[in-house]
């Protein structure tokens, strides 16, 4: 969108730039508040927290329950919760059904679970072709769905924010809850990959 | 409002730009944009919320602009809108452009961590409160034909289109801000009632609230 | 398509620019744009129309530009198209810039006599094939839910809503262009029917063709 | 939308030019014809000629009622006609009714009658306020409407091609058709203007 050089500086960093040092000066905010905030979702708060509320519910069908009946407890139990997590829901992926989320008004997202969203979650294209053609978006992913699996979109645009559990793996209550973590990407629990 | 925001549907935006991008961060602005506005909230120096600041943007603006430009965009009206901070203030300062003066080694190690710590604070229960609800699940629901001008969380897409409540997870104050919590319904549409004969199959689920509702 | 095009009903882009200006280009290169549009049409330099190749803008771009570029930008489409010329004969002449060369003092007055008389040229009869029609002026009709990836004149404020029909103009081949005449209705809306229960008072009109209604 | 310099070319004519140039060149067109293209809807189709439709249909009843059965005929009769009037349509303004004309789509215009459109009714603000709004958009005109007027919105994005014909003034036909068209203006027969 912007016809910048590569090596210049983006027009809105000078403006958030000049933001900052005033509100700094004028003692309305510290700098290290804006670091912490930054480092939390860069470092603390990501889709490996997901991972891990998606391999407990694997291998702990009462886990698993529970994560279906009142997501937000569930996760809590897990130690996350927070900001865009205050209403969770937990969508059950099935051999018969698989479930996919957008925002089409934002990108409105649930971060305690999945950080910050995705560049492409925020894309023009992806909120705005998610709820009219989900199978030929998901096939950009890379994601084909037989037919007979039935389709279920979320458009997450109120107050409640979703979160895909996905098929588990063959064999999955005979390895260790971190070995499986490992298996679960954000897409996965997007929904755009299955 | 009825905004170029309200994207579902619409053709003209191309291919998904599928990437395996994991940090939430392209460049170092989009996080200091992020932190500050989450800081300048908690600083009670901005007024507004993210979503009305960001729809008030001109529509050939909003589509030309990336994410965090949006809610850099939005940040300035909220510290502009508090008297925080003016236009001129920061127009000045992006022409003349010289590091922090007073003040900028102060830390607050407190707020810090306080705030850090209520961005991952998880509840005791979910958020949705208990409220009287007009329709149970199970109802079929009409969604009212409407052109607010205020804030509204009720895409275009599904006006006029019947589809069945799947759960009431509970009350919150409407979007635009006013009153006491109201019932949101989850309502599951048939993509054919919402695409027409060429809809791929599937359903489509929105939560909705009463005032939408008929 | 459901393009940024489709504006009916949208808020967010101010007050109408109310204006006293009646000359129809307000810069020169507005009427050269007006005026090449339809001389590389006679002449079979282009192909496309006018509206399928302005909806095919970008929507960012589309809502930044003013009308006459848009214009621009689809005759440049349809010239390339066409294979007349290349993006990239335009982009060379753009960087290096200099008066037309051979052929520049030509003319062809008789092309720009019969031009201009075939644009002012009244026809025997209104253009409105007569062709059978399903629907008679007095009936109900309901606007198909759709989402056509072609070009349509289908705006997405009146899908799903029910209006009568008032008048059948007769019968023009699709806009997208494909088939013989098909009948067109004009059906008249009540206001509270597209916009809710807020709506002024007062009738919307549009003129459909039989394949979005039922 | 341009934050070019007041006296710097629109980026659209310098591209605009090269086209012409190479077009010519090329021995495709010759810039005579684009000058009479111009030269028609600057000065020999405009609103001068709807004015004058109007004005004959005020004095003579015969003729508004042929305008108002078959608008491209009768408009013919007065030697208009071609591109973008193709099929017209007159609507009648009486004390009871107002019609006003827009184009969400696009900016379809009755070309033989007004003329090629004004700025603002090819604006996003005309397109998406006037169906919605119309009593709202009027006013920006200066044009108030009485609560008990019926308001006949025609949104022409079609084929067929609308044309206001405005209430007389009183004593019509006592005045020269001259006078009257005189009195015609092109806002009125768009319809903004009572």
């Amino acid at each position: 969108m912007n016809d910048r050089p590569a090596d210049a500086p983006h027009p809105a960093s000078l403006r958030i730039e000049a933001i900052e040092a005033l509100l700094v000066e004028r003692g309305v905010i510290t700098s290290d508040v804006v670091d912490t905030i930054i480092e939390t979702y860069e470092h603390h708060v990501g889709p490996l927290n997901g991972a891990r509320v998606v391999a407990r519910a694997w291998i702990d069908p009462d886990y698993r329950a529970r994560l279906l009946e009142d997501g937000t407890g569930a996760v809590g139990e897990l130690g996350y919760g927070g900001a865009e997590g205050e209403h969770l829901v937990v969508l059950e992926n099935t051999e018969a059904v698989h479930n996919v989320v957008v925002c089409t008004l934002c990108s409105c997202y649930p971060w305690p679970v999945l950080g910050l969203p995705p560049r492409w979650y925020k894309s023009a294209a992806y909120r705005s072709r998610m709820v009219r053609e989900p199978r030929a978006v998901l096939a950009e992913f890379g994601t084909t769905l037989p037919e007979d699996v039935e389709l279920r979109v979320w458009d997450s645009s109120a107050e409640v924010r979703y979160l895909v559990l996905p098929l588990a793996p063959v064999g999955a209550e005979a390895r260790s809850e971190d070995e499986l973590a490992g298996l679960v990407t954000r897409d996965h629990m997007i929904g755009v990959v299955r | 409002m009825e905004g170029v925001h309200d994207m579902g549907g619409m053709h003209g935006f191309g291919a998904v730009p599928v990437d395996d991008v994991q940090l939430p961060f392209d460049e170092p602005w989009e996080g200091r944009t992020f932190g500050l506005f989450i800081a300048a909230g908690a600083a009670g120096a901005r007024s507004g919320s993210i979503r009305p600041g960001i729809e008030a943007i001109a529509p050939a603006d909003y589509l030309a602009m990336g994410y965090f430009e949006r809610w850099a965009r939005s940040l300035e009206a909220g510290l502009v809108d508090a008297g925080t901070l003016t236009v001129a203030d920061i127009d000045t300062r992006v022409r003349t452009p010289r590091p922090p003066g007073r003040h900028a080694q102060d830390t607050n190690p407190k707020m810090a961590a306080g705030l850090a710590a209520a961005l991952i604070n998880h509840p005791r229960r979910p958020s949705g409160e208990d409220v009287p609800a007009r329709f149970d699940v199970g109802d079929r629901v009409t969604v009212k034909r409407m052109a607010p001008e205020g804030h509204h969380r009720c895409p275009r897409y599904v006006r006029g289109v019947t589809g069945t409540v799947i759960r009431q997870p509970g009350g919150w104050p409407h979007a635009s801000g006013d009153g006491p919590p109201e019932a949101v319904y989850t309502v599951r549409f048939e993509m054919g009632d919402l695409w027409g004969e060429d809809a791929e199959a599937g359903f489509l689920h929105l939560d909705l609230w009463e005032r939408y509702l008929a």
